[in-house]
Formats: structure tokens, C-alpha cells, sequence
């Protein structure tokens, strides 16, 4: 194995619905300090929706791109919320950044990462340090980026994505909310982490875990 | 430990409120079909007229359910309890309400509701349905006085829809809708205090912690935190706290009028909120200012959370004209 | 620790909530001079009309004030919280709303209100008005089925009085509205369950205590003990367990009509009480009896108490007749 | 002081007033088990508005009759409830059988008391073994007259009167209530005291004493 079909993506989807599943109780309890409690449920709803949708799928006859738009749909519509539209939006971005390909290379999956990072911050409009899920999904693309631009495997360039993000999520920590649901708290934001940038780490690992089984090693 | 509900699955209730709603309101309300989550007015949408869409989340009922009928909104689009509707019911809505005049689009000012309903509105202008939006944004506790553009819409909601609603009925042109919508939320005020937290269905514990003596001053209408955590104080205090933040920004004249809205968040029960409309009442005579009508009871709610909220419409003669129209929702009636 | 309220001085709470309710609903409502504790109708009673005095503690807002207004009662007595109104503001109300063709007292079978309405009744005979008793009945899970005269009058209430108001307001003799008012009692069944306790104003302590997982089945609506304790059950499990107490009392025909009342005790909200009304909706369609209405909300609360009832009325024409015929109330409108 | 006037009937509600606002938790707490938790609630207020009521009396013009009855549309207007009816037709009765005296002996005392027995349970139709205040106030006005009748003191008749009333109380426990609120609750208001029966008890002591100051020792 060293490439990336639907068969994989599809596997990808089962790890983030299984981690997301797990994480669950503490996103929703960090969204309660700061916001409406709902965070692990959303994530969860969303997540098992895009696994199953993609589940259902004859995946020999489907594409990345169908399989990515199938699980943006899913998502979007079991969930709605703020993380609806944002990782749908991700999704969909990442289905047209490998648009054409049945089997995704490293260099494609780093480029639908990246996209979906894009895609993100473009549907929330967002900048880095408002608090939110960005604050972990832009350091982890580009970090990415730029791992995968000096030479680095996708593994490694995955593993110092997942760092940054996680490095990111902990920054929320020490900012104070300026979009989405928290950003009428002023300062009583500071000091929590951001409930979305922590799911973004939640969801960056599986990934990075379930596509680095598929392209193992030095790639 | 679990909080106590009656439900049966959490991941179900949203489902289930609405077969329960639709069950008990036949003569008002039906889904689309094909999409159980957008409700739609039987009385509602004609040719001609401006179709008003509103929706959020679920767990704030008698909103937004409450308020779709004749005169009032055409349709509402339900999301899962405290999460915006994704695209798709709203889009559903806006077909079905839609009269050929334009349909707008009205809901509390909220990050997850904006991205949803705005890709709302783009798949509507690829069915050539236009649609404008209005946020409400009367939530004063939100943000300061200068960025009321980025205030929640909490249970002011009630009047600024009403407002909008009549200027639809009246057949009214999609500007002057548009146009009387906006000034409905310039002219409303609210502030809320929460005493106890509510419970989601899907994790039913407590959604935020406060202690036995608290209130928390501004808090929002899906428990998140507001402005000040504060002892609890007594019903004239805490009127008086809200009061004296809306009055100075309503900035009303002596024989001016008001519509009042005294809302329960939940499980607070009328003899709080009438207490609090002595109080209420008390301040308004004072400074000489009427009150036009008054709503006293559950409103805009966070499932079960104890506290309440009151709201002020700033009316002149044309907002107390549309606040006057009939309307009949399945959970509402006036005029 | 005390539970938490928005009140001031818990002594003060029912007399600062009335204020709030005259202040609230001045086209409505209004206090006999002299007699802030009897409410009437502005627009009730009248000459040649059977008067119709409704009363009981407070605690159960919008029962009773949200019951008095034209089409349904001319008075309702206030006594303090869960607690029977004393005779004098009974009398007050007897002699408000007395048209000369007698005066109808309902209220729920309780031996605090039966003592102090009977007073009143004596003391109103001394005045030469003539007033007659219908008690409320329908609590079936406060006494066996051959005692029917013995059970608790609680949600019920609403459709009863309803009945005998429309009755009043239609003109018709004493007779007539006695009769009526008693048949509809006959017909009407609630049952509830609470999972919380309330508080009063003035004590501010949990009145029962109930195990973190337990509801108590047939629970009262000032906090009396039910029937059973048992473990919290789902929604559709706690309805089927009303309804198995109700239906084979009402016996109901398939083609037969009923009115439905799902109504919170306080704190329970409309997306729990939806959900069990998609339970009954289904239960009923199951054995082919229709919903000729349906209500669900905050009907007959013990203050923040959490749980519900369930209520029936078993139509007839006529009951259909009083329960279609149009009410003007502050806080409830029909018709 | 060998007899009781107005003033001595006067310090009798603030004996009694003082001796329920003592109890008050107590009593809320009993009914809280069987009823609606508010039994204390009442009786204050009942008691306290009695007081106020009386004292605001000119004593030098006001005979135990009319006093009495003051008590009793007082206590009567702020209480309604169960307690109001029954404790005023109770004053009613009492202030009946000292007609026309100023002053009361020791017979009338023990007439007075009987009477306000009677009253209470002509008013609840309450027989004994029905778990009301009536198991606690039928036996006391028994004892009370059995004992004068058997040439005991006022303040010994009073004495026996209070223990038949403790004992009334207790034995409510073991009776299923077949009157008032609790009436509903058939077996499972066994094992629980009636709260009126409890306060009869406060309310008979606070009585005993204070006549016993105003009539002491062996008349
Ligand atoms: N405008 C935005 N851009 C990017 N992320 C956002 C934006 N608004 C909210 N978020 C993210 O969404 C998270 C909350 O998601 P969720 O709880 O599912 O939705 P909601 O706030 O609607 O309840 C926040 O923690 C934040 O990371
Ligand atoms: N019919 C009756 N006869 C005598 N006493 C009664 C009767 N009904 C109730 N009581 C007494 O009243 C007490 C309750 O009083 P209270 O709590 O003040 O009234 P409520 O039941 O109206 O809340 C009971 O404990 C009982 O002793
Ligand atoms: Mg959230
Ligand atoms: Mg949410
Ligand atoms: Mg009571
Ligand atoms: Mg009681």
C-alpha cells in the first residue's frame, strides 16, 4: 500500500468517528465553559453521519472527490451548528484539491489537508488568534506544507501537523474569543481552550494515524 | 449522574418533539415534505407576499416553532437542540415560503447560524428565490452599545419577528419588510439572568456549574456564560440590574410606549416573573413611560434553565401597529 | 442552603405577584376594591348570567387568575401558595361576579378549599346569592375509581372550567351550567408524574426529597405523595403508564373524540412534553379515537416542580360544543 | 391572678405565636412527607396574625369573646388553608362558650378548651383514628374535662390534656389518613405523624402554660 483510494478514506472516517466518539465527554465539557456544551455532540452526530454515509458507498465505483463530497453532505446535515458548515466546507475542499484521481499520492494528501484547512478558515472567516478551530488547523496545514516542501514523509509531515495543531489548540488557551459563539464572553474566554481547536487535534491524529497506515514509512 | 428528563432517546427528541408538535397542531403547522425539519405554516406563504423564514436551534421552544402561522413567520427551520439548522431544511423553508416577493431570512446573531442560513441563501438564489437576511441582536448584555452588530438574539426575537411578520401579512413591499425588520431589532432591548443550568438530552449534565448562591448576570440562551457571575440577589435588584442597562441605551421620553416581554428561560415560574413586572412596571411609571402590552410566561427558553430575561420594544406609532396585528401560531395568538 | 427564586420577601410573593398580573393585563383583569385577592374579569360577569368563581392556593399559574376573562370564569379567589384562599375573597368574588342567576364555585377537591369555599357559600346566602359547588375531580391516581368523589382536582381543571364557562357565558339557567359543569368532570382524566420537588417563597427548602433516578407516579400538585416511587422511565414508558390508568377508566369508542392537555408541573419543557403527546397521539390512533384539540405547555404548574400530567376529556356534542365556544383570557385565549 | 381576662388571653396568642414560629420547620418538614410541606407556613402566619390582631385590641374595652373572635377572623384571613378554617371555627366556638364573662375561671378555661376541640372537629368532620389534628385535640379536651370534672386544677387539667395530645400525635403515626391532603396517599401515610396533630400539640402546650401562669397552682 502506497496510495490512497476510497477504500482507505473510507478508513479514515471510521478512525475520526472512533476517536471523535471517545473524545466526546471532554469537548462538550470544554464547551460548556465557554459556549453551549454541544461541542462533542456535534462532532460526534457529524462524524458518525460522514463514517456512515461513506460506509455506504460502493466504494470501487467511487471516487475520493464523491467520497469527500458524500462525507461533507452527511456531516453538514446531521449537524448543522458551527461545525456543520465548517467541516463540510473542509471536506468539500478537499474533494476538489484531489478532483480527478482515483488514488491520492502523499504530496495529494497533504494538498487536501491543506485545503481543508483553507476551506475552514474561509467558510468561518476567521483569522489565527480569534480562539477557534483554525488557531489548530492552520499551523497544522502549514506546517504540513512546509514538512512535506523540506522533503519529509507524509508520516512526518503528518506527525509535525498534529504537533502544531496541538501547540495551536493549547495557544486558545491564552487568547481571548473574537468569532463563533464565545466571542461574547471579552475576557472571561481567557484561560479555556477553544472546544473546536481541541477537536481539530481530536480529528488531525486520526487522520494522521489512519493515512500514514496506508502510505507507511519513508514516502 | 444523570439529569432527569422525559424523553426517550437523546439522540431522538428533536425528531420526536416535532411528530409531537405536528400531532397537536394539524390546523396550523406541517413539515415539508421530505424534510421533517423544516415546519411550515398551513396559513402562511401566499403569492405575492414576502415569505419570513426563521429558525436555530431546538431546546428554546416556543421558539421558533411557536411563532410560525398566519401573520407571524412562514416557516421555521429546527436544528438539533442549541445547533443551527444546516442548509438544507432552511432552503426548504424558503421554497415553501416563498411567494415570488423575496423571502427574508431572521435569527438570532449567532456564528453556526450565519454560515448555515447564508449557504442557505446561495442555494436560493440558484433557484432564483432572493433572499435577505436580518439578524437580531437584542441581547444588550452581548456586546457593548457601539457593536450591537455582534449582540446575540435572545428573546426579543418574539417581537422583532412579530414585527416583521405583520409587514408580510400587510403584503408589504420586500424593502419596507426588510426595512420595519431592522428597525423592530434597533427598537428591542433584552437582558437575562440564568440561576441554574439546563441539560442537553444527548448528555444530560448540568451544561455549565454555578454555585448555590449565584446568579449569572447576561447569561446567553444556550447557557453560555454572560457578563458577570454575581450573588443572587432579590427580584427588585435583579429587575432593576436589567433595567438599568436597557433603559439608558432605549433612551425612552416621558409618554413614550413599550411592549415588555418578561420571559422564563425555562423553569422559572410566572409568580417570579410577574414579581419581577411589579418591579418592572414600577420603574416604567416612574419615568413616565407606558406600556403598551405585556407578555408574561415562556418565550424563548434553554430547555429547563432557571432564569428569566426581560425585554423592551422602543414602539412608535408603526412598530405598535405591527406589534397589534393578529397573528395565529400554533402556540401563540395576539391581535 | 436555600433553593434558588427571583422573589423578594417570600411573605410578600403572592400579593407582589398579583401586582404584577394587574399590571400586566389591565384590559382584563382587575381586583375587587378593597379585596386585592379577588380577581374578576372586566369583561364577565353580567346581568341574568350564571357567575362562575373559580379559586385555590397559589403556586399553580396561570391556574387560576389565567382562567378568569370572558367565555370562561368572571373570579378566581387567591389564596396563598397551596393553600385554599380564605372565605372573605371568596365572597368578594361570589358577589362580583353574581348576575343575579346564581353563582357557581369550582374549584379542586381539597379539604382546605372545600372548609373555606363552604364559608363563603354560607356567608353568600346570607347576602342572597345563591351558589352551588361543582368540585374537580380528575385526578385518577388519587383514589380508587368507585371514589371517584374523593380524588384531587389538579391539569383537569382547565377543560372543567372551561366547560362551565362557556356554559355561563352561552346564558344558559343554573341547571344547565351545574349540569354541564359536573359532566365535564365526569369526562375528564389527568394523571401526572414528578421527578423534582418545588420550593415555597417562604421556606426556599426542596418540599420532598426524591432519589436522583426515581419519579414519583401520581404525584400531586402541591407536592403530596403519589401512588408509587419508581425508577424514571422513557417517555413513551411513562406515557403508555398514564394513559393504561386513564383509558380504561374513559373507556373510549373507537370514532370517539378527545381533548388532549399535556401539561408541565413547572420546570418540564415543551420538548419533553411534546414527546409524550407523540406518544399519546399514537396510543390513541391506535384504537381509533381522534383529538379534537390539543394543548401542551404550562397549564396547572406547582411552581418549579418538574414532571407532567396527562389530561383527557371524553367529548360528547355538547362538551365539544363548551370547549369550542370562544374564551377571552389574560393568559389564554380560545376559540 | 386567679383568673384570665383579655390581657392574660392577649399573652396566650404571643405564648402560642412565639411557641409555632419556634416550630415552624418542624411542622413544614412533617407535611412535607404526606403533604405539601406548608403546614408551618400556615400556622405562623396564622398565629402571628392572630397576635398582631389581638394586640392591637384595647384591652380594657374588649371581652374574651370578642378577643376571641378577633383571634379568629384573623388568624382566619391570612391563612385560609386547612389550618384557617379550622383553628378559626375553633377560636369561634371557644369565644362562643365564655359569652358574656370578662373574666374566666378555671371552668371556663376548660369550656373554652373544649369548645375549641369541638369546633375544629365539627368544622373537619373529622372523626378520631382519621390522622387529622383532631386525634390530638379530641383526646386533650377529653382529658382536660375528665380531670376538672375529677376536681384537678386548671393547670393539672391542662398537664393531662398536653400528655393526651402528645399522645394523640404519636398514635397518628399508625393511622392512615382518611381526611385532608394526606388522605390520598392510603398506606403510605403510615408511619408518619400528622403535622396538625404535631402542631395541636405546640399549640395545646404554649396554651397550658400560659394559663397556668395566669391561673396558678391548685384552683
Ligand atoms: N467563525 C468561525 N470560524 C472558525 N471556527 C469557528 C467559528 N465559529 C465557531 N467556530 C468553532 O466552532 C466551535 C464550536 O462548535 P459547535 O459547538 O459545534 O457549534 P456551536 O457554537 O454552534 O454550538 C468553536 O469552538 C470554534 O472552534
Ligand atoms: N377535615 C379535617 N379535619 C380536621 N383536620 C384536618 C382536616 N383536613 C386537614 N386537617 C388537618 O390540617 C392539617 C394540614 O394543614 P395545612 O397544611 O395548614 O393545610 P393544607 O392541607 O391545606 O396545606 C393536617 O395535617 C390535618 O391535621
Ligand atoms: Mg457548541
Ligand atoms: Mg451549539
Ligand atoms: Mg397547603
Ligand atoms: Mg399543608
Amino acid at each position: 500500500m502506497t496510495s490512497i483510494g476510497s477504500p482507505e478514506l473510507s478508513k479514515m472516517f471510521d478512525a475520526i468517528a472512533a476517536a471523535i466518539a471517545a473524545d466526546k465527554d471532554r469537548l462538550c465539557q470544554l464547551d460548556g465553559v465557554i459556549g453551549d456544551a454541544d461541542h462533542g455532540i456535534a462532532m460526534e452526530l457529524g462524524f458518525n453521519a460522514a463514517r456512515d454515509a461513506v460506509a455506504g458507498l460502493d466504494l470501487a465505483a467511487t471516487d475520493p472527490t464523491a467520497l469527500l463530497n458524500t462525507a461533507a453532505k452527511s456531516f453538514l446535515n446531521a449537524v448543522g451548528a458551527s461545525s456543520g458548515p465548517l467541516y463540510a466546507t473542509a471536506f468539500m475542499r478537499g474533494a476538489a484539491a484531489v478532483k480527478g484521481k482515483t488514488k491520492l499520492g502523499a504530496d495529494d494528501a497533504i494538498a487536501m489537508f491543506q485545503a481543508m484547512a483553507q476551506g475552514i478558515k474561509d467558510r468561518g472567516k476567521a483569522e489565527l488568534g480569534e480562539k477557534t478551530m483554525v488557531d489548530a488547523w492552520q499551523p497544522a496545514a502549514e506546517a504540513a506544507g512546509a514538512a512535506r516542501a523540506a522533503g519529509k514523509s507524509l508520516a512526518d509531515s503528518l506527525a509535525v501537523a498534529l504537533a502544531a495543531a496541538e501547540g495551536g489548540a493549547e495557544a486558545t488557551k491564552d487568547m481571548i474569543a473574537a468569532k463563533g459563539r464565545s466571542s461574547r464572553l471579552g475576557e472571561r474566554s481567557l484561560g479555556h481552550v477553544d472546544p473546536g481547536a481541541a477537536s481539530a487535534v481530536t480529528v488531525i491524529g486520526a487522520m494522521a494515524q489512519s493515512l500514514n497506515s496506508a502510505i507507511p514509512g519513508k514516502v | 449522574m444523570q439529569t432527569k428528563k422525559i424523553i426517550n432517546d437523546g439522540n431522538r427528541a428533536v425528531d420526536e418533539m416535532l411528530e409531537g408538535i405536528l400531532a397537536a397542531h394539524p390546523a396550523h403547522l406541517r413539515s415539508v415534505d421530505g424534510s421533517p425539519r423544516s415546519i411550515i405554516a398551513r396559513d402562511g406563504p401566499r403569492s405575492g407576499k414576502v415569505g419570513l423564514v426563521i429558525g436555530g436551534g431546538s431546546g428554546h421552544e416556543p421558539t421558533f416553532l411557536g411563532f410560525v402561522g398566519k401573520g407571524l413567520a412562514d416557516a421555521a427551520a429546527i436544528g438539533n437542540v442549541f445547533a443551527s439548522p444546516p442548509p438544507d431544511p432552511i432552503l426548504e423553508c424558503a421554497k415553501a415560503a416563498s411567494g415570488g416577493a423575496g423571502v427574508l431570512f431572521m435569527y438570532g446573531n449567532y456564528a453556526g447560524d450565519v454560515m448555515n442560513f447564508d449557504m442557505a441563501a446561495e442555494m436560493a438564489a440558484m433557484d432564483d428565490i432572493e433572499v435577505r437576511t436580518v439578524l437580531t441582536t437584542d441581547d444588550v448584555a452581548s456586546a457593548p452599545r457601539d457593536q450591537r452588530g455582534k449582540r446575540r438574539g435572545v428573546a426579543g426575537n418574539f417581537f422583532i419577528f412579530k414585527a416583521a411578520g405583520a409587514a408580510c401579512d400587510r403584503m408589504l413591499s420586500f424593502d419596507e419588510v426588510e426595512r420595519i425588520a431592522r428597525k423592530a431589532n434597533d427598537h428591542t432591548f433584552t437582558m437575562g439572568v440564568a440561576l441554574s443550568p439546563c441539560s442537553l438530552p444527548q448528555t444530560r449534565r448540568p451544561n455549565f456549574e454555578i454555585g448555590a448562591d449565584e446568579m449569572e448576570v447576561g447569561m446567553g440562551i444556550h447557557g453560555e456564560p454572560g457578563i458577570a457571575r454575581g450573588a443572587l440577589k432579590s427580584a427588585d435588584a435583579i429587575t432593576d440590574e436589567m433595567l438599568d442597562r436597557i433603559l439608558p441605551e432605549m433612551a425612552p421620553s416621558r409618554g413614550d410606549n413599550v411592549a415588555v416581554l418578561v420571559n422564563s428561560l425555562g423553569s422559572t415560574p410566572l409568580m417570579e416573573l410577574y414579581i419581577m413586572n411589579r418591579r418592572l412596571k414600577q420603574r416604567l411609571d416612574d419615568i413616565g413611560v407606558s406600556v403598551h402590552a405585556t407578555w408574561v410566561g415562556n418565550y424563548c427558553t434553554s430547555l429547563e434553565m432557571a432564569g428569566a430575561s426581560l425585554t423592551l420594544e422602543h414602539l412608535d406609532g408603526e412598530l405598535q401597529t405591527m406589534l397589534d396585528h393578529p397573528c395565529d401560531c400554533a402556540m401563540f395568538r395576539a391581535g
